[in-house]
């Protein structure tokens, strides 16, 4: 798998994801500067999290506006898989790839800590690697998560399967006492029409190796391998 | 020409800022106190040959980037 | 003009005699720029007047150690051709003026510090002491530190993995902020500051220079008073974007060979930077103001030199290399200025717009700075607390409950859940155990991070109060089953023009040095934050001691949480019941009171060998020191961390119940293991006074077979506390 | 009644917010924007018996809650 991981003046999980893709493909992805004007020919294109340009004015407001972002906007439109990790989900909402908008923490605190997301579906790439209601433990790290959308998306959004992860409790029910962040519909990651990108807050990054103290995001990375290998 | 834009939340969009900050006032012991909601203000220094001008610049600069307009409004004042 | 004379100098914090010293350096009436250079050099921020003389004692040596005090950090070797990097530094007075900025920039200031010799920063630590809970201004502080703390490390993507906060009335007009952070550089590449080459260019990056801070050195030498809110303007305000870059941008141009020396613009910014450079090398520098990156319009020199404006840097590069490091700053998108040259004048001299502003002699100006050798009283001993001069509790369970869920002993999972910290993808244990530890990038080493002082025992004891400072730090590392390396320190003080205050420090210092030196973890850095006091009311002394260590194999570790039922429950080291100065006395009986328990350096050093020993063998299962409320704490902590519940039995020694149980004797740790016998018989080897106290296994924790309480209502009382402080209006 | 307050970082003081927004106008192509400065808004119903009663109120408010005047001024606008 060839990946490209988009760097910001302000990212800071680019080492972790390239650290992660590498460990699940073999391969190390291209380190691709925001300036840049097209991407070089990749299978997967990711945005990783950090805090671009600051988080100044709206998480990911102003890096969507990067000269990368028109080149990886069109390969989306054509198709090929994005992922976009905390403000890389900002950053999608932002140019309009994904539907809704992160806004601050209703705890109005940044939050550190594991959270439960249940996966929906696992007949898209970057699900395959993980059973279908299978629950998942995986750290966040934002202040700015709590996914908002008007009713009509979310009653879309649910209704053509794009809801990728809720937050759940340990045993996997979707209620407020799992929903670390306001989200509407505990929402912790969602797909577009295609499911060919996904938003998420949650650093499955972060659990990859024993050494993290769980490794309960590794089946993102190798699904995806595997996935875009057929 | 300065130019100041507001940017606030749309109508039915919940607003936790606002919220905590009406509860805090609540708690300091200020009565009365109804909806109380946060926004944001952008001050500009532009060059812009005149109001009109103006106005359309920065009406711009709050669709390209200073407003979500999925979630905000903005409202735009010119001085010269 | 403004005219300078002895009354400026005093407005300037210079007393008569300094001044004097100062006119015959010079030689002539100094300008009032170079007045300010001579005000903040001096200041007992820069210059350690009252300090120097006892910081010199402290043992700094090791052959692990490969720069030790008086550069921006300290630089231990790590193995693989790595060192570590690593400095403590307070943010005290500007984060009780604003709490969000005064914090945010302290941290950034002692990344920059880090960063400034090669290090990519991989840690940070920070050390929090507030007022009492009830204070009113308490909830504000806190609130705004923690967050202050988040926004910059969560920004600029460095963990923050652990530290400390506690409560106490001393701290309600004198908050304590002190951030660590550690580094990891190639061994061969640390970079220095001392200037070298006549004609090489001096060069600026970061961000621009503005009005921020102006006299922020002699303010944090100067104690409060009721118009303190008045010097409110001085504060930073803080940009982790910019630091980010900054951060970014100088790795990658120290991966180049074009950096002569470095050095951050921390306190006193421009003035110490280009001070510190010259007299390090033995050189003269001469800089063109006018060419300064300014924020705002008509800046004088004096306020150019005396901001303290945050992100920025002082570079000497050599000659030629100016446009390839130019490049790499404006692809980070920062300011980037030649502002002048090195010399072999031996001079710092400064011209805005060819007109000379300041000429100063460097060697004098930072070879007279004052020394004090201030007058000091030590603090009278203390009684000790017999065990029997301590009513017994009914239910020794409830004192527990009631400690757990104190300020002071409750969980601060509401603070380290602010922090990031898991970024960079190598926390190999998280903040809430004794030490954390950060995987060394691209390897299965690690290095273990604590901080730590138990200002209590300090005041009591200072002495005593400094040796246990380090042997705590010590045995937090041990107990993860690291070697400890070295330590930084950051000593926090009340005034020093007051002899009891200045005997506390003496005695801390002298306890630290102590423990130091029998440890085999020499000082390699740190700080001093004196005038620690409002209305003539000092904070406790808190010397608050950064430990770092090596681990091995991260396999190799412990954790606190219990790992399995039904394993034995090994106590390490001995129990007197010592209640003298303990947190069962001060919380459960409100006595503030006795001496401190004694410390046995060399006993700590047997102990602490042996657990390393028991945990990196694979014997022990977990491990965790015993420290602040004695056994039942500790072991309440391995409770509650795991979920499982434990069995305890004191064994037949005529100690109450309750001095075995909570009395704070020192070199303790407790081990849980699947073969009890064999860890006793390698400690009877070995001299190590061990017993089996207890079984881990069900839900409850129990003691004596009579006594009991469930895990999971422990937790519920630990973890409430601070969140529901914090939700209060 | 509608109390508006207006809160800026004072003069002098580091806008790393602005500086971002006016550094990303001129990367979108916007020419001659000068300094960039960004403020809070914050909107509040409240009950009081009259203009001055209601921005004494505001006024005490401000100085306890809403803006940090370490580092912040602000202004105040009743609308009734
Ligand atoms: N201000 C803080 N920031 C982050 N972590 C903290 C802070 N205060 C305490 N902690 C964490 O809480 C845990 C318990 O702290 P403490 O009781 O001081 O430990 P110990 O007694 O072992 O030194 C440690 O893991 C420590 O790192
Ligand atoms: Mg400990």
């Amino acid at each position: 798998m060839k990946s490209a991981v988009i760097v910001f003046p302000g990212s800071n999980c680019d080492r972790d994801i390239a650290v992660a893709l590498e460990r699940a493909s073999g391969t190390a992805p291209a380190m691709v500067w925001h300036r840049e004007t097209s991407l070089p020919a990749v299978d997967f294109i990711v945005l990783p999290g950090g805090f671009s340009y600051g988080d100044y004015l709206r998480g990911g407001a102003i890096a969507a506006r990067s000269p990368v972002m028109r080149d990886v906007e069109a390969q989306a439109r054509a198709g090929v898989p994005v992922l976009g990790i905390c403000n890389g989900f900002q950053i999608l909402t932002e140019i309009g790839l994904l539907p809704g908008i992160l806004m601050r923490n209703a705890g109005l605190k940044f939050i550190c800590r594991d959270v439960y997301v249940s996966v929906a579906d696992n007949r898209t790439a970057f699900t395959a690697g993980y059973a279908e209601g299978q629950v998942l433990r995986i750290p966040v790290a934002h202040n700015e998560g709590n996914y908002f959308a008007d009713d009509e998306t979310l009653d879309a959004l649910e209704s053509n399967g794009r809801i990728a992860f809720r937050y759940t409790t340990p045993d996997g029910a979707v209620c407020d006492a799992g929903n670390p962040n306001g989200s509407a519909r505990n929402i912790a990651g969602i797909f577009n029409e295609n499911c060919t990108v996904l938003g998420l807050m949650p650093h499955p990054e972060r659990v990859v190796d024993p050494a993290h103290g769980g490794t309960d995001g590794a089946g993102m990375f190798t699904g995806l391998v595997e996935a875009l290998a057929q | 020409m300065k130019a100041r834009v507001h940017v606030m939340l749309k109508n039915g969009v919940l607003d936790p800022q606002g919220k905590a900050i009406g509860h805090a006032l609540g708690s300091l012991g200020f009565k009365g106190v109804g909806e109380v909601r946060q926004g944001k203000i952008i001050e500009l220094e532009i060059d812009a040959a005149n109001r009109e001008a103006a106005e359309e610049l920065v009406e711009q600069m709050c669709q390209r980037l200073l407003a979500n307009t999925v979630i905000e409004n903005f409202t735009i004042d010119i001085e010269e | 003009m403004t005219e300078v004379n002895q009354a400026t100098a005093a407005e300037h914090g210079l007393s008569a005699s300094e001044y004097d010293t100062m006119l015959s350096i010079m030689g002539r009436a100094p300008t009032i720029t170079e007045l300010g250079i001579f005000s903040v050099m001096w200041s007992e921020h820069c210059s350690y007047k009252s300090s120097r003389k006892w910081l010199k004692t402290l043992p700094t040596k090791g052959p692990q150690v490969i720069c030790g005090p008086g550069e921006n950090a300290g630089v231990v070797d790590i193995g693989d051709g790595l060192a570590a990097v690593f400095k403590i530094e307070s943010h005290n007075h500007p984060s009780f003026i604003e709490p969000y900025q005064g914090a945010a920039t302290g941290v950034g200031g002692i990344m920059r510090d880090v960063f400034t010799m090669g290090a990519r920063p991989v840690a940070n630590m920070n050390a929090l002491r507030f007022g009492s809970p009830d204070h009113p201004k308490t909830r504000h502080l806190v609130s705004g530190v923690v967050a202050g703390i988040g926004g910059y490390g969560n920004c600029i993507g460095v963990p923050t993995v652990g530290g400390e906060a506690n409560f106490d009335p001393a701290y309600n007009g004198n908050i304590l902020v002190n951030a660590m952070t550690v580094g990891i550089a190639k061994a061969d590449k640390i970079f220095y500051s001392a200037a070298a080459g006549p004609g090489n260019p001096v060069v600026y990056v970061g961000s621009k220079t503005g009005r921020d801070g102006i006299h922020g050195a002699t303010m944090a030498s100067a104690e409060f008073d009721d118009d303190s809110e008045e010097k409110r303007p001085t504060v930073q305000v803080g940009d982790p974007f910019t630091e980010k870059l900054l951060l970014e941008a100088c790795l990658e141009l120290m991966a180049t060979d074009a950096i002569v020396a470095i050095q951050d613009m921390g306190a006193a910014g421009l003035t110490s930077s280009t001070v510190e450079m010259a007299d390090k090398g033995g050189v003269g520098v001469e800089l063109n103001l006018e060419k300064t990156p300014v924020r705002e319009e008509g800046m004088t020199p004096y306020e150019i030199m005396l901001s303290e404006s945050q992100e920025r840097m002082l570079m000497v590069l050599k000659p030629g290399r100016e446009e390839e490091a130019r490049a790499i700053f404006e692809k980070w998108e920062l300011d980037f200025a030649v502002i002048g040259r090195v010399t072999d004048s031996g001079r710092v001299m400064l011209k805005m717009k060819n007109e000379t502003v300041a000429d100063i002699p460097v060697a004098p100006l930072v070879d007279a700075a004052p020394i004090y050798d201030r007058p000091w009283e030590p603090t009278p001993t203390r009684a000790p607390v017999m065990a029997s001069q301590s009513a017994e509790p009914e239910n020794p369970l409830d004192a527990l409950k009631q400690l757990l869920a104190s300020p002071n002993h409750c969980s601060r999972r509401w603070i380290w859940e602010q922090y990031d910290h898991m970024v960079m993808a190598d926390t190999a244990q998280r903040p809430g155990g004794d030490a954390a530890i950060v995987r060394i990038h691209g390897s299965e080493r690690g290095l273990a991070i604590t901080t730590d002082c138990t200002p209590r025992y300090c005041y009591a004891e200072p002495e005593t109060g400094g040796k246990q400072a380090v042997a705590e730090a010590w045995r937090n590392l041990i107990a993860v089953g690291a070697t400890p390396l070295a330590l930084t320190n950051n000593l926090n003080f009340g005034s020093p023009e007051r002899a009891p205050i200045m005997g506390q420090f003496v005695g801390c210092v002298s306890g630290i040095g102590a423990a130091a030196a029998a440890l085999d973890f020499p000082v390699v850095s740190g700080n001093v934050s004196f005038y620690n006091e409002t209305s003539g009311e000092a904070i406790l002394p808190t010397p608050v001691i950064g430990g770092l260590g090596l681990v091995d194999d991260l396999a190799q570790t412990a954790r606190v949480a219990f790992a399995e039922q039904d394993q034995a429950i090994v106590l390490i080291g001995t129990t007197a019941g010592w209640l003298g100065a303990s947190s069962y006395l001060q919380e459960i009986e409100e006595r503030r009171e006795g001496a401190p328990p004694p410390v046995d350096l060399v006993v700590e050093k047997a102990n602490g060998s042996f657990v390393r020993e028991q945990i990196i063998g694979g014997a022990a299962s977990s491990c965790h020191d015993v420290s602040d409320g004695g056994l039942i704490v500790a072991i309440a902590e391995m409770a509650m961390a795991s979920g499982i519940g434990a069995a305890i039995e004191a064994p037949e020694t005529g100690i109450p119940l309750h001095a075995w149980l909570f009395g704070e004797d020192q070199a303790r740790y407790v081990l849980t293991t699947a073969d009890p016998a064999a860890m006793l018989e390698a400690a009877e080897m070995c001299g190590v006074k061990a017993s089996v106290i207890g079984q881990t296994g069900g839900e409850s924790l129990t003691v004596g077979g009579i006594h009991t309480i469930s895990v999971n209502e422990l937790r519920g009382a630990h973890e409430a506390w601070l969140p529901e402080y914090m939700a209060a209006p």
